[in-house]
């Protein structure tokens, strides 16, 4: 069942296939046009590789974006699901509207701090409140890198632009509003930490409502200085990692070990797991309240917390609280959408 | 003078909020049951309760549906503005003062009844509450006794609008009860109106273009329903809700559609985009502030040719503007919403009738053509109520357009999501999900060839809006095509659209009494069609009627006219925010043809 | 063939974020320096780096400055377009290619030489950072070197790129030394093109539109500008932050401006509005979408009477469409934005000149007329380099319309806000905060009366918007007006705007040497004037030349001229994103005149 | 001259006048055309009593707000003041443009829960982030009152609209929000109780930066039913009052008495005087995480937490850290807007 376990030396890694006996390449995108060493690349590399490890028909997913280089991405990985480059900072309402017409649909929708923080703000938290099931990824790197690098609304008070201007605006935390907005997925991740990034996609691919995952994604164009927050070193630096995190498959009925004196298991929806190994301190991810407060806290030491900051597995979705059918309404047949000429006869008489 | 029978206007002022609108309605549906015609107008202000509130209700032997000046009999209950309602009327209106009003100026001119409203609601209830409402059936009893309409027509009548609340129809009957005797001790000599019984309405149904326009996008099957609350246009929501919740679920009570009140209109633009892309009819309704905030995002729907059904219930200029009247204002800004070059499928409804039939051939144009699809309704046709024939069902299937499945792609050698096979400058698409190695594109603006590949060459755009502009030529038979009614020796044409059509219909039977024949041609869609040319070609000249202030369609007509001159197309407009009435019409029709007016 | 001289076009085809574009600049400037007129336009994708970039210098005697299909001089330095961009090469064109460049096909009908940039460059520095810097300059010195480009001309150039920088000025000199060297050594024979001395750029400047608006608008005593960044309009503000920074603040170092960078353009919106309420002079510049998300709001300013300034630098397409290439797709849209009747003052520069003018103007008319106005730029003007003469001051006092202060509300009976005291459509205002009992006003939507009270009377609205559209005729006169050229014997009319101007200015040239003689008209603003129509009256044919899909000026020229027929008025589109040339107008005037076209 | 505070038992009620020599009537506006009952009347009664008492030019002062039955009050009070109803959920920009332009403006911004939290969500995060200096006032009745009765995002999941629909959406809560994204004036109060409204009010006007006051404020005629939970009825039983607030205008220069055990006392900007007086609990409104957790407590407990949830006198207003000169921006000559014309040379040259 679960290919990806199997350690096959034999096989040159190109070759390593999945349980649907796709490859990596069946999961990769048209070549990117971001400057070289651009943060959102290691993230289309790391989504990549989460949807290849999870085994998931890349022909169900379908990528959604607003505008900016971070909303570009969509098109640099899985080449073989719809993509949807939308407008700027309402890839929301539209990924709303595709979750709707097809349920089945796995969505994952990238945008950057401008897109969210900025003039998508509004639909960003109406997206949360409503819970549609999606993958959320901003792709934040404090500027906005495809109109050159003015601050976004997640810069630091007090970073410094490449140009020397200093940010006198207080940072949108996209966790906090999330959380603070009843969000039942909320992480952080960098773009520097893989072995973070891909487990969190996975249990946030997972999830059954709207998974928000904010990746800090350094801009080496026009964020990447001294003076800058959201640098590579700055971020390394600055990086208090909550947790070491793992995820197990729910469909491969493994059962899971982990020592519960030093691993928390979540047990997600689908019934696979995200395990979340404790380092220096213990976090638990299922008070809304731990997270706003380890966030302040970080703010005042000046760290970036990263890991799973909360999580509740028993999110009732969108479409679930709709009461929808569970086939995709795109797939309803004509007898299923149209009502029997006797309702109409009985509007009319009662219009008499 | 003799009878006036059937033809006269009855004009409630009131308070808003007073509980006065069941009142009216009754006393409107009580004619209707004598099988009288009917136009029921409400006029009303952009707040909940408190505000003067008129309803006007057009009893027409004829059938004239259109807004008609002048006032025969006047109820005014308001004190706020009876003195300035009565002040307004012709000498000879009858009056139903409320007799807790004083009036500064007394007019004698007038047949003014002081109705002791007050003491007669006593004897019904002891709650004030209920007596608050109560009065309002006084006037309709009042009423119907001097106009001779018959107690079974309105006992019909509040079983219908009390329907299933026996309590509350029999307390209303016995305040209609009050007010017939009442008027019966209190006689009129020589009223010189009155109601009777014909068969004109027979089988007809009432109802408002929302209603209608929301029954007919539900059984047009429509999915997904995306809105955001405004003036005039939340009831075609709301409807479409109440009809959904009734008629479609499936055989475990499961929703076969999917509602989302957003929290604004750029993001129900965004869901009906979104759900138009992966598959579902969706549409929203919004009025003019919604329209200019969706802007951006119907360019894009254009652009990237995802259906999308847009409503717009037209109101009166910006925020604040006079969001509870009407008008047709927003035709050119829609017809070519957003930036660049765009031109949108435009339906131009007239009646209730085509609210229904529209709802459902939107959705069936949006899937065909690819594209934004706008359906211009306006307050007047949306929040009043209008007598129609009932609708007929409609079994032809649903038009879902040119959509690959994973079995026909099997049998093609190459899909090209943007390409014109047909010749017809509409592409084929796919929709997302579907489990086939040629299935997936992606979706972003003009800047694709057409294989939706992203480029920026210039030929590339070129070819892109170049097929856009052929996919609209397209359309240009197979929107809604125009009506035209004709009569025998006419020189002079009539263009109008939506409900000016009303106006038009009354007005033409004036100008032939004033010697005047005329031509009419309905138009029922954008873009136009060769037949608008053809029509202005036959005519001496042609007069198109509209309510907004620069002559919007006149405008377009121009624009897609070839060798039209101003001698020749004319316009006139209405844009005061009331229906536009016949009088206007004419009026300008006259003045054009330099014709005296009185 | 003799020598061509001062007249060809050098493209260098590069990669964007390679610093080829100080090179392009220092050979654009050296042409410049040598007295001889210059465009440079850059055609650069819609990333940040990495893609493909075009740089096309065209030296012109004339002083033509539109676009010019063709290449003389071509600079392949790019790998993954040297194959596709020497494909396109005339036969006999000189192109210098990067020898590490393999082409599959060579062309031996081309004059191709290849330069072993790599190896010249190492000589300069052993920095890799730098080099790849400096490799551009390598091409600038054999550039200049064929085409005799003094070196003075060149060395002044550089001081003026790497102003300050003595350090770098010094390296990229001396790849250019490298580049003179290698072309000395490499000699062509009979090239035929040729920089010669001239005195035609003496005292000129060279700057993009959008710095120029920027500077016009600071100069104006702008006070407000509220943004939120687009290409290709972001410069507007960025240019202007830069010059407010260095001229516009109090001898405490305290502003006299306020920037907001906005969270998105609703809001840039908004605080040009709610800042022009309060008496400030306040603008936003943004691109296509941007115009789109402003619609309400603008719709509000229009009817609350609210000066307001929009810049819209208009690019193509919606969202992803082609954000870094240029047209005139706007000008129908934002003359009529918002939903419901409006119609609204638009300037329309043409040159860096006119940016200036109307950066200043532009808040005279909306503070004088209390509306919007927009400026109409594009890509091509906004963000290109444009030679001008020098920008004359401006010492008229600013006009800031009828204000009516404290002082002046003491010597008059009443204030009516809304109310056309003089004639002419425009109300007094008086500015929140002043310290009058007759001052204050309630500012809403279209629901007042002429005191600004609110009312939903059909007589009052209508009032409101009848002297809407009369301030509307008055701008027609005092809007920048339009500028004729006549050339004796001309029957035949053109009619352009905006960037279009430059390629009217060659064509008429070309169109003279094949014997037709025209008549030009630039518009400079909206709305028309009179003098438009007396224009056509007095021609045959007018085409109406422009770069947009449908012909969005042609058509408003239809619309408000009065019996013009299609067979006298012409269309001449050119729409794919790149800018218009002369030969593609040439071309449509020859097909409409039926001439044989080349 | 602190002349409110002389009690003159001779003057009749309606002739008290003001420090300013004004009577409460310059101070009322046009008549409401509310619903009798509204709670919005309450508030506008409520700011009417709160500039009087505070002695401010009411000409001085700016009244904005977007569109709903609560945008509309400005008419309904400071018929003196220059008032601007704009668009829906619009308002924050149109305020920020206004205090641009003439900073000297006393701005005072209503809202409804429509305006301010479904439509105008981003505006107003955007508006507390610039800490433009304003009064934004949320009246807040869970439905869109002027559009009859749905329900806007600040209704409660599980609240039951009056035609007995359930409400599914998380509630959004704009005090949480504010404190979240940096404001440093933030309560809730109830169109009920005036006793607390109007000192709050009164701390707000002088507060030196964006003030948010969330004002509970029942819509009679669309949700003051059973199941309703911003009903008068349910507010009232539900208020969790944290303290007794007061206000000593700082201009009257009077030493304020406080118990110090009892009374917190807040010193404004402009040497005001907030006090709260401590009820059950000592609140101590000076720290941001105190707040979110007593509001993250008051929806545990289904309680309506009003007072003053956090305060941070010292803000630095917008147009002081964009370093704008003092005088008004509309009020500058011509000269101060003009550059001379040795500048416009100056650049000419450098562009030669
Ligand atoms: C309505 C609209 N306004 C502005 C723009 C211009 N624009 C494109 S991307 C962008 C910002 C992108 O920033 P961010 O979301 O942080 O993405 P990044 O490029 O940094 O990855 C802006 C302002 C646009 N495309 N549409
Ligand atoms: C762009 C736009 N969309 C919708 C509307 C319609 N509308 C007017 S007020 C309102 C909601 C008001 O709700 P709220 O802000 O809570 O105010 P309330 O009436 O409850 O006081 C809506 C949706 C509008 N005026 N403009
Ligand atoms: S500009 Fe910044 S964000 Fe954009 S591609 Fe380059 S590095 Fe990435
Ligand atoms: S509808 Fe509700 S909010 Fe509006 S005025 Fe009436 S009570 Fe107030
Ligand atoms: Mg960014
Ligand atoms: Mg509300």
């Amino acid at each position: 069942m679960a290919e990806q376990d199997q350690d096959t030396p034999a096989a040159a890694p190109a070759q390593k296939m999945n349980k649907l006996g796709l490859s990596l390449l069946n999961y990769r995108g048209g070549k990117s046009t971001l400057c070289a060493g651009c943060g959102h690349d290691a993230i289309s590399a790391a989504i990549t590789q989460a949807y290849f490890e999870l085994g998931m028909n890349p022909r169900q997913v379908a990528k959604l974006s607003g505008i900016g280089c971070s909303s570009k991405t969509p098109a640099y990985f899985l080449g073989e699901a719809f993509g949807f480059n939308s407008v700027h900072g309402r890839m929301p309402s539209v990924a709303t509207g595709a979750n709707l017409a097809n349920r089945a649909l796995n969505l994952i929708g990238v945008s950057g701090d401008g897109d969210t923080a900025s003039i998508g703000l509004g639909q960003f938290c109406h997206l949360v409140r409503r819970n549609a099931r999606m993958v959320y990824i901003v792709e934040n790197n404090g500027v906005y890198g495809l109109t050159k690098g003015q601050f976004s609304a997640t810069a630091d008070r007090g970073s410094v632009q490449k140009k020397g201007e200093r940010n006198t605006y207080e940072a949108i935390d996209v966790c906090a509003l999330a959380i603070e907005l009843g969000c039942d997925f909320v992480a952080r991740s960098f773009s520097g930490d893989r072995k973070q990034l891909i487990p969190m996609l996975q249990a946030a691919i997972m999830h059954s409502g709207t998974a928000v995952i904010d990746v800090i994604s350094p801009c080496v164009t026009f964020n990447d200085h001294e003076g800058s927050t959201k640098s590579y070193d700055y971020t390394k630096a600055h990086d208090w990692i909550l947790h070491e995190i793992g995820f197990v498959p729910g469909a491969d009925n493994i059962e899971v070990e982990f020592d519960p004196g030093t691993t928390r298991d979540v047990k997600m929806h689908d019934g696979s797991h995200l395990t979340l190994k404790k380092l220096a301190t213990d976090y638990d991810p299922s008070v809304r309240l731990n997270a706003l407060s380890v966030l302040q806290q970080g703010k005042a030491d000046g760290k970036i917390v990263t890991g799973v900051l909360y999580v509740n597995p028993n999110s009732e979705s969108f479409a679930d609280s709709l009461k929808m059918v569970d086939e995709p309404l795109a797939h309803l047949a004509e007898k299923d959408l149209r009502p029997a000429k006797s309702c109409l006869d009985q509007v009319m008489d009662e219009l008499r | 003078m003799g009878v006036i029978v059937n033809d006269f206007n009855i004009m409630v002022g009131t308070v808003n909020g007073s509980g006065s609108q069941s009142a009216n309605l009754v006393l409107m549906r009580s004619i209707f049951n004598m099988g009288v015609p009917i136009a029921g107008k409400n006029i009303f202000p952009s707040n909940i309760a408190g505000l003067p509130t008129w309803f006007n209700i057009r009893a027409s032997e004829h059938g004239y549906m259109c807004r008609r000046a002048g006032t025969e009999i006047l109820v005014a209950m308001n004190p706020a503005t009876a003195a300035d309602d009565v002040a307004q009327m012709a000498p000879g209106t009858l009056v139903l003062l409320n007799d807790t009003i004083g009036l500064l100026k007394e007019r004698t001119d007038l047949r003014l009844l002081k109705v002791p409203f007050t003491k007669l609601v006593a004897e019904i209830s002891p709650e004030m509450k209920l007596r608050k409402l109560l009065v309002n059936m006084i006037y309709v009893g009042i009423v119907a006794q001097y106009l001779g309409i018959e107690s079974d027509a309105i006992d019909l009548a509040i079983d219908k609008q009390f329907s299933g609340k026996k309590k509350a129809a029999d307390l209303n009957k016995a305040a209609v009860r009050v007010g017939q005797r009442w008027a019966t001790e209190n006689p009129i000599e020589n009223l010189g109106y009155r109601i009777e019984r014909r068969e004109k309405t027979k089988g007809k149904i009432i109802i408002d273009g929302n209603a209608a326009g929301a029954l007919g996008a539900v059984f047009g099957g429509l999915q997904v329903l995306a809105w955001y609350p405004i003036t005039p246009s939340s009831s075609v929501c709301e409807s479409a809700i109440a009809y959904l919740e009734r008629f479609r679920h499936d055989k475990n009570g499961k929703a076969t559609y999917a509602v989302v009140q957003c929290e604004d209109e750029l993001a129900s633009a965004g869901v009906v985009i979104g759900a138009g892309w992966a598959g579902a009819r969706s549409m929203t309704a919004t009025a003019g502030p919604g329209i200019s905030l969706m802007a951006e995002f119907v360019g894009l729907s254009y652009y990237t040719e995802i259906p999308a059904v847009i409503w717009d219930v037209q109101r009166v200029g910006p925020s604040t503007g006079l969001p509870t009247r009407t008008a047709q204002g927003d035709v050119a800004f829609t017809y070519n919403l957003s930036h660049g070059d765009t031109a949108h499928i435009v339906l131009l409804p007239a009646t209730v009738r085509d609210c229904y039939d529209f709802g459902a051939e939107a959705l069936d144009l949006a899937e065909e053509f690819q594209t934004p699809v706008f359906v211009l309704s306006d307050l007047d046709l949306g929040m009043n109520n209008w007598m129609s024939d009932p609708f007929p069902y409609h079994d032809k299937p649903l038009r879902r357009g040119k959509v690959l499945s994973k079995e026909k792609l099997d049998q093609i050698k190459e899909f090209a999501r943007y390409r014109d096979v047909d010749g017809d400058g509409i592409p084929y698409r796919t929709l997302p999900g579907t489990d086939h190695a040629k299935a997936a594109y992606f979706t972003r603006g003009s800047g694709h060839n057409d294989k939706a590949e992203y480029s920026e060459k210039p030929h590339d755009y070129k070819a892109i809006v170049d097929r856009l502009k052929k996919k609209h030529e397209t359309a240009r038979s197979r929107v809604p095509q125009p009506v035209v009614v004709t009569e025998p020796g006419a020189s002079i044409g009539i263009i109008a659209y939506g409900t000016t059509h009303h106006a038009i219909v009354e007005g033409r039977d004036l100008l032939k009494k004033s010697g005047i024949k005329t031509d009419y041609m309905q138009i029922r869609a954008l873009p136009l069609c060769e037949d608008v040319l053809r029509f202005i070609e036959n005519h001496e000249r042609v007069y198109v009627v509209e309510q907004n202030r620069d002559g919007q369609m006149h405008e377009l007509i121009r624009s897609y006219g070839r060798a039209l001159t101003d001698d020749k197309l004319r316009s006139v407009r209405h844009y005061d925010g009331t229906p536009i009435d016949a009088k206007s019409c004419v009026d300008g029709i006259l003045a054009g043809e330099k014709v005296e007016v009185n």
